[in-house]
């Protein structure tokens, strides 16, 4: 195979629409006769429904229905368990409570659906807000996550005994054994934070019933739009192939937009069929903070036992996961957390415990980073309080502890999000370490820089942590490629894309396999009628998925091709070859045949097709994995930081990272550095709030701090360190890189504050940090 | 998050807008640069009645100097023509240099010196500037104007003497003398943001280096912009040492402040911060009088 | 409350509009909804995000925090009037070789701020380029690779000069 | 969001008490307050247009007097509904008579926000809530002078 485009810095296919407003987003989509919605919300957090009366909004000019939870009858049900929990993992207790698309009896987040308004204009819908009567009965509500646990605690659900979303207990070998034989024993109590995904467009939703065609089109912001197809179905009783969704360009996704069985994709669809005309709802920020799911929250209790010379003998960690309201989405999140909790480490004896708490916020479900970050913290900063505690520097304990080349593959002993045992199937964690220590020179900032700022009253620091990124795990995807007759190629998969480049990647791995232009590929993604199997858009597996099932896919092709040419041409195969767009004669250039006519030829119009020959220069593939693959790498960090006005500033950083095979470095490196400003920003900025009452204080942008392009490190490094693996998880040897960045800056910004402090106690025990939080720590320390 | 309805006004000139002003009586309001208000009604939490839009009064928007070396700015002047204007840059570098700090270049395009100023928000730099140079407001209404001192407009949160039959019509800013210096400093989180507090300080020396007049407005840590008596009562008369100085932030911070906890900083990291922004305020604002102004 | 309409005439991207609207009516809903112009999107509708920046008389603003009524008799340029897919704004080519883009959502708010701020600042640097698109934010690319394409766009454009 | 605070009345506790039951003068004392008509001797509703800068927001709802003990101490229990969100508070209020015809009021309390002022007004609602109180006090104060004088 010649690489002319795998692996090169190719620049996007896509670009030139986007960049001149060419691309339609859902919001641009604009179906004739289309009316809106708009969703009146819940401002409790907890409530009994005592009345909803929406008859005076009905009379309000452009004003075409109401409907409130009683107004959808039988329909009303709530939705499926979108992720089931994984059945191996014994002694698991998990309640399921899944979400409901509209409140009845009783509100449970501030922001639930109490009533959707159907209106000639977003306005009009929003106007009928006030003539809605809500008389509600306030209960106390669920906030904190270790009193939510507790048996005296307020319910979320009535029906369940406590608040006990699942528990869940994983070990390897025997924690409280090792501990015995440990030196010392180290237990903190640790705060993650919780964030938003906050994609710059929000969610949308457009249904749009024919009634002559019997036949439902759907527009939809989704990452997933087969499961949307697939829910919508057994909602109202169609087969899948009355339903037609399509994802059109998507303003960023990370994570939220996998969610299926929200109001929007379950009750519209039905309002459409209803009314017999096509309703579009374009979701606002204010509800995109208040009802689209977000992640992390979790409470770590960790305990790590080593001896005396740093061998890590033991972690146990004891964990709160908040899931929110509902818990849908399974326990996907709690769960890369166990798995990426012990990913860096030799770990002999590994305890885990999920303790996942229903309480009145919105559901939590995986935002980029997913549970990974979580459990990368809660272990990178154990490590670097036994460093102190043993007095070794946090560099040399991890160089001891991170596992070696030869080390790997490990299987260990933890079932991850993906329902089987994770197996860390490659990469040289130490060696990642080493050379980020290299590339940002710690040797020179220990000895020189940071002595030099502390004589001239400076403060400065540096973390430097290991990480790993759980990727590319199953079930499956698939996708079909046609080579048309007028030779242009097309894909078409299930997926769906929102700015990681699909267009461009795929069409770098086929226009390789099939040696056409890159130009004269065409990929399709997101459109249920072009393309019905797969998951979705998710855990940085599009890349590996996709990819493989792309070339297994341009593979098949590529033998119809030869074997259709040699046909035609009387050659035997092995004595072709693919020049470009066509296929000539080994060395006789000049005898040729385009590939289009070979299109047109194994699809002939007469004549007799070769019994299990399929028609056409079409194949379709799938490719599913046997478990996930481990991206994994280091990050460095030198923040300097105003002692008067606790304000940091992040000088460098330097990310190591071994994402497997790279099918092009720019739209790499574009995934990391978006991925680290997400990180930073999860650390010194981004904050959901809710306070003592269950209220979203932080729904805007005002409160919800993103990061800034001043905000970003002064000077960013990206070092790929993709280790030629022994053992390739899929063709290509593509691991994934889509959450990578966001899962180390917590841990490297909080080690490097406490390094600038090094001659104070300051110990930080949460992973999101605003200079009044430093201070009030300095204060302590 | 879209607004509700209301009258809409747009008069193209200042007696029609105080004309319709005064027939609103308390159902209007004044449309300036929109920049809070078009925010707080996408939001719905502002939901006017009748809007009367000043952005088709050509007449309210200028930059001019004053007979005795000041400047009067109109209402409607942006704030990225104030920020770019040659005479202010002349005269009051403090305004170019608090400028920068007004929320982002987008807003300043469009939102006003006077609107601003008018809209009061505690943590707004210009509210707190027109407070610390006690810039003259002349407050007009059907038939009737007044001036207000800058430093009586503010009287509440987001609360100002102006009625709502009247309108801010124009600023006077009175020339400085020389040697003073000037200097705002603030602590956000982010570029752009909302400060957690902020300082603004102008000082006059005199022949001997010793404070003429020094005045200091803390910004973000009360409800309303406080204009420090601290700062006048112990360097005026005398030389403005880091010591005095240090004094005054202590001073300040102990007496004159009543910083509230919030979703970004604590009442105490509030005035610690003040107390580290009033030194550093004072210390450049005096460098600057010593170089001149 | 009225739900008066009144009529405007808007110059955008050259052309004179002429239409009828509610007082309440955002620009940035006029833009996309009335006159077809999706290039301008919505991401916050309260005037931090920036992805609804378009020129109005030649500064760059955001057109959520405008209603469209007070566009009347003024001139608006929005992502529309830079390039076209086959013949892309220099700036825009900037964007492309430098994978200033990914999702795009955020992308025509962020050309429009920097045309008129490379304008003003042909030989920015990095510092200044950030400051200028504070007001605009992107959670895909993490800025890196927006301030190397404006940087790329200023060379290019020297060069030429 | 807790309050709490205190305040100096010029009138003796009686008074100061009587004024707190009186819907007239309460009624004249909270900026905006538009309606305020008695129930029954402990309950009254109320409508409020709260007007601050460019929030313009109304609300209606009830206040309970619960708990007199006159003319010690009383319990004010507000609930208030309105397009921008909710607002339920429980002030406990305490009158320590200082002698010389003074009255210290001590109030603590817990304010229950909720909807779009929560949710993205939260920069404004505890200097808004401060000064409200303040206005408040002014209010009562005049009216106290007028009547204390007028006795």
């Amino acid at each position: 195979m010649t690489e002319k485009y795998f692996g090169k810095p190719i620049k996007r296919l896509e670009d030139k629409f986007m960049l001149t407003g060419n691309v339609k987003y859902v919001d641009d989509i604009e179906v004739p006769g289309q009316l809106h919605a708009a969703f009146l919300r819940s401002d409790y957090a907890h409530a009994r429904i005592l009345k909803i009366d929406a008859s005076e909004a009905l009379k309000r000019p452009g004003v075409v229905a109401v409907y409130t939870a009683d107004d959808f009858g039988d329909f009303w049900k709530p939705g499926p368990l979108q992720v089931p929990p994984p059945t191996a993992i014994p002694g698991s207790q998990f309640n399921a409570r899944t979400l409901v698309p509209i409140a009845k009896d009783k509100i449970r987040y501030s922001g639930e659906v109490l009533a959707v308004v159907i209106a000639e204009s977003r306005y009009i819908a929003e106007d009928a807000f006030d003539d809605i009567i809500v008389d509600v009965d306030p209960l106390p509500a669920v906030v904190d996550l270790e009193k939510g646990w507790e048996n005296t605690s307020v319910l979320v659900h009535d029906d369940l005994p406590s608040n006990m979303a699942a528990l869940v207990k994983q070990e390897v070998g025997n924690y409280e054994e090792a501990k015995k034989n440990a030196d010392v024993v180290i237990s903190k109590r640790m705060l993650i934070e919780h964030v938003a995904a906050a994609a710059m467009e929000n969610r949308g939703f457009i249904a749009s019933w024919d009634e002559r065609n019997q036949e439902m089109t759907i527009w939809a912001g989704t990452q997933s739009p087969l499961t949307i197809r697939g829910s919508v179905s057994r909602a109202l009783g169609l087969a899948e192939s009355q339903i037609h969704v399509i994802t059109p360009y998507i303003g960023g996704g990370f994570g939220p937009k996998v969610m299926t069985s929200l109001a929007d994709d379950v009750l519209l669809p039905w309002i459409s069929k209803q009314l017999k005309r096509p309703i579009k709802w374009i979701e606002d920020r204010r509800e995109n903070f208040l009802a689209t799911t977000s992640e992390r929250d979790q409470v770590h209790h960790c305990e790590i036992a080593l001896k005396k010379d740093g061998t890590i003998l033991g972690f146990k960690d004891v964990f709160y996961h908040n899931t929110g309201a509902y818990d849908s989405y399974g326990m996907t999140v709690p769960l890369n957390t166990q798995t990426h909790t012990i990913s860096n480490y030799r770990i002999p004896n590994f305890y885990s415990e999920i303790r996942m708490v229903f309480t009145n916020q919105m559901v939590v479900t995986p935002v980029r980073g997913a549970g990974r970050s979580e459990g990368i913290f809660a272990m990178e900063r154990m490590v670097d309080f036994a460093a102190k505690e043993l007095g070794i520097s946090p560099i040399e304990l991890r160089k001891k502890n991170l596992l070696r080349v030869d080390e790997l593959p490990l299987n260990t002993g933890v079932i991850g999000q993906d329902f089987v045992v994770n197996i860390l199937d490659s990469g040289d964690y130490l060696g990642n370490y080493e050379k980020c220590l290299e590339v940002i020179d710690y040797e020179k900032f220990r000895k020189e820089i940071q002595p030099k700022a502390r004589k001239e009253g400076k403060r400065v620091g540096i973390g430097v942590v290991a990480f790993t990124e759980g990727t590319a795990v199953g079930p499956y995807e698939g996708c079909r490629i046609t080579v048309s007759t007028s030779g242009k190629v097309t894909m078409t998969s299930g997926y769906s894309t929102q700015g990681q480049a699909h267009q461009t990647v795929f069409a770098q791995i086929i226009a390789d396999q099939l040696n056409v232009k890159i130009e004269d590929v065409r990929v399709i993604t997101g459109d249920t009628n072009q393309f019905a199997w797969g998951a979705g858009t998710f855990a940085s597996r599009g890349a590996a998925l996709v990819g493989a099932a792309t070339y297994l896919a341009a593979q098949k092709v590529r033998a119809k091709i030869f074997s259709t040419a040699s046909k035609k041409l009387e050659v035997p195969e092995d004595e072709l070859e693919l020049c470009e767009g066509s296929v000539c004669v080994k060395g006789q250039p000049e005898t040729t045949i385009p590939l289009g006519t070979l299109a047109a030829l194994a699809n002939p119009m007469r004549g007799v097709v070769e019994p299990g020959v399929e028609p056409g220069l079409e194949a379709t593939a799938y490719y599913g994995p046997p478990h996930g693959s481990t991206g994994c790498g280091a990050m460095g960090v030198i923040v300097s930081i105003d002692e008067e006005t606790c304000k940091p500033v992040i000088e460098r950083m330097v990310m190591v990272d071994d994402c497997g095979t790279m099918i092009n470095p720019l739209i790499v490196d574009g995934q990391l550095q978006g991925g680290i400003s997400m990180g930073i920003g999860n650390t010194l900025y981004e904050r959901l709030v809710y306070d003592e009452n269950g209220q979203l204080v932080t729904a805007s942008f005002m409160d919800y701090l993103m990061p800034l392009a001043t905000d970003m490190p002064k000077k960013l490094d990206i070092v790929h360190n993709h280790a030629e693996s022994s053992l390739k998880v899929n063709p290509l040897g593509i691991k994934g890189v889509g959450e990578a960045g966001a899962i180390p800056p917590g841990p490297a910004i909080v080690q490097a504050l406490e390094d600038a402090f090094q001659d104070t106690k300051l110990e930080i025990l949460e992973s999101n940090l605003s200079p009044s939080q430093i201070y009030e720590y300095l204060k302590k320390a | 998050m879209k607004p509700v309805n209301f009258d809409y006004y747009a008069p193209s000139s200042v007696d029609e807008a105080l004309d319709t002003l005064a027939e609103l009586g308390y159902d209007g309001k004044v449309l300036a640069g929109g920049q809070s208000l078009i925010a707080a009604m996408n939001f719905r939490m502002a939901r006017p009645s009748a809007l009367v839009d000043l952005n088709n009064v050509p007449e309210l928007s200028y930059v001019k100097p004053t007979e005795d070396g000041g400047l009067a700015i109109g209402t409607m002047t942006r704030v990225f023509d104030v920020e770019h204007s040659a005479e202010v840059i002349k005269r009051f570098p403090l305004l170019i240099e608090v400028s920068k700090y007004i929320a982002h270049p987008q807003i300043r395009r469009r939102g006003t010196f006077g609107g601003a100023i008018a809209h009061a928000d505690p943590a707004g730099q210009l509210p707190s500037i027109s407070v610390l140079m006690n810039m003259q407001a002349l407050i007009k209404s059907k038939g009737e104007e007044r001036w207000v001192d800058g430093q009586d407009l503010i009287i509440g949160p987001f609360m100002t003497v102006i009625e709502p039959h009247e309108m801010l019509a124009e600023l006077v800013l009175k020339p400085w003398p020389a040697r003073t210096g000037s200097n705002y400093v603030q602590v956000s989180r982010q570029s752009g943001g909302y400060a957690q507090s902020a300082v603004a300080s102008i000082v006059t020396l005199d022949e001997n280096e010793r404070c003429k007049d020094a005045r200091m407005v803390l910004m973000s840590v009360g409800e309303v912009p406080i204009l420090s008596q601290k700062a006048g009562e112990i360097l005026v008369g005398n030389a403005p040492t880091r010591e005095a100085i240090e004094e005054v932030a202590e001073l300040a911070v102990t007496t004159e402040i009543d910083p509230a906890t919030d979703l970004h900083a604590t009442a105490d990291y509030r005035r610690s911060i003040t107390r580290v922004l009033v030194v550093r305020s004072l210390t450049e604002a005096v460098e600057r009088a010593k170089r001149g102004g | 409350m009225s739900n008066k309409l009144f009529p405007i005439t808007v110059t955008v991207n050259g052309v004179e509009y002429k239409r009828e609207v509610e007082a309440r009516l955002l620009l940035s809903d006029f833009l996309r909804h009335d006159l077809g112009l999706l290039g301008t999107h919505v991401g916050c509708e309260h005037g931090i995000c920036g992805a609804c920046t378009i020129l109005f008389d030649g500064g760059a603003v955001r057109s959520c925090l405008i209603f469209a009524v007070q566009a009347n008799g003024h001139e608006i340029r929005t992502v529309e009037s830079l390039g076209t897919p086959e013949n892309l704004h220099p700036l825009q080519q900037s964007f492309h070789e430098k994978h200033a883009l990914q999702c795009g959502f955020c992308t025509p708010g962020f050309l429009m701020t920097l045309v008129p701020f490379l304008e003003e600042n042909p030989h920015p640097s990095d510092d200044e380029i950030r400051e200028a698109i504070d007001g605009n934010i992107c959670r895909c690319t993490g800025y890196e690779k927006i301030v190397e394409a404006v940087q790329d766009a200023a060379a290019k454009n020297s060069q030429a000069k | 969001m807790k309050v709490e605070g205190e305040h100096l009345f010029k009138a003796p506790r009686e008074v100061v008490y009587e004024m707190f039951n009186d819907p007239d003068a309460l009624g004249a004392a909270v900026p905006g307050m538009q309606k305020m008509v008695k129930i029954d001797e402990s309950h009254y509703e109320a409508v409020l247009g709260i007007r601050v800068g460019p929030v313009s927001a109304n609300f209606s709802g009830n206040l309970t007097l619960t708990d007199e003990v006159p003319p010690e101490s009383v319990t004010l229990i507000i609930e208030g509904k309105g397009g921008a969100g909710f607002v339920k508070g429980v002030g406990y209020v305490k009158f320590e008579d200082l002698g010389d015809q003074t009255t210290l009021l001590k109030y603590t309390g817990e304010a229950n926000i909720g909807g779009t002022l929560a949710s993205v007004g939260q920069r404004m609602i505890d200097s808004v809530a401060k000064s409200m109180f303040k206005t408040v006090f002014e209010k009562l104060d005049k009216i106290l002078e007028e009547r204390w004088q007028k006795n």
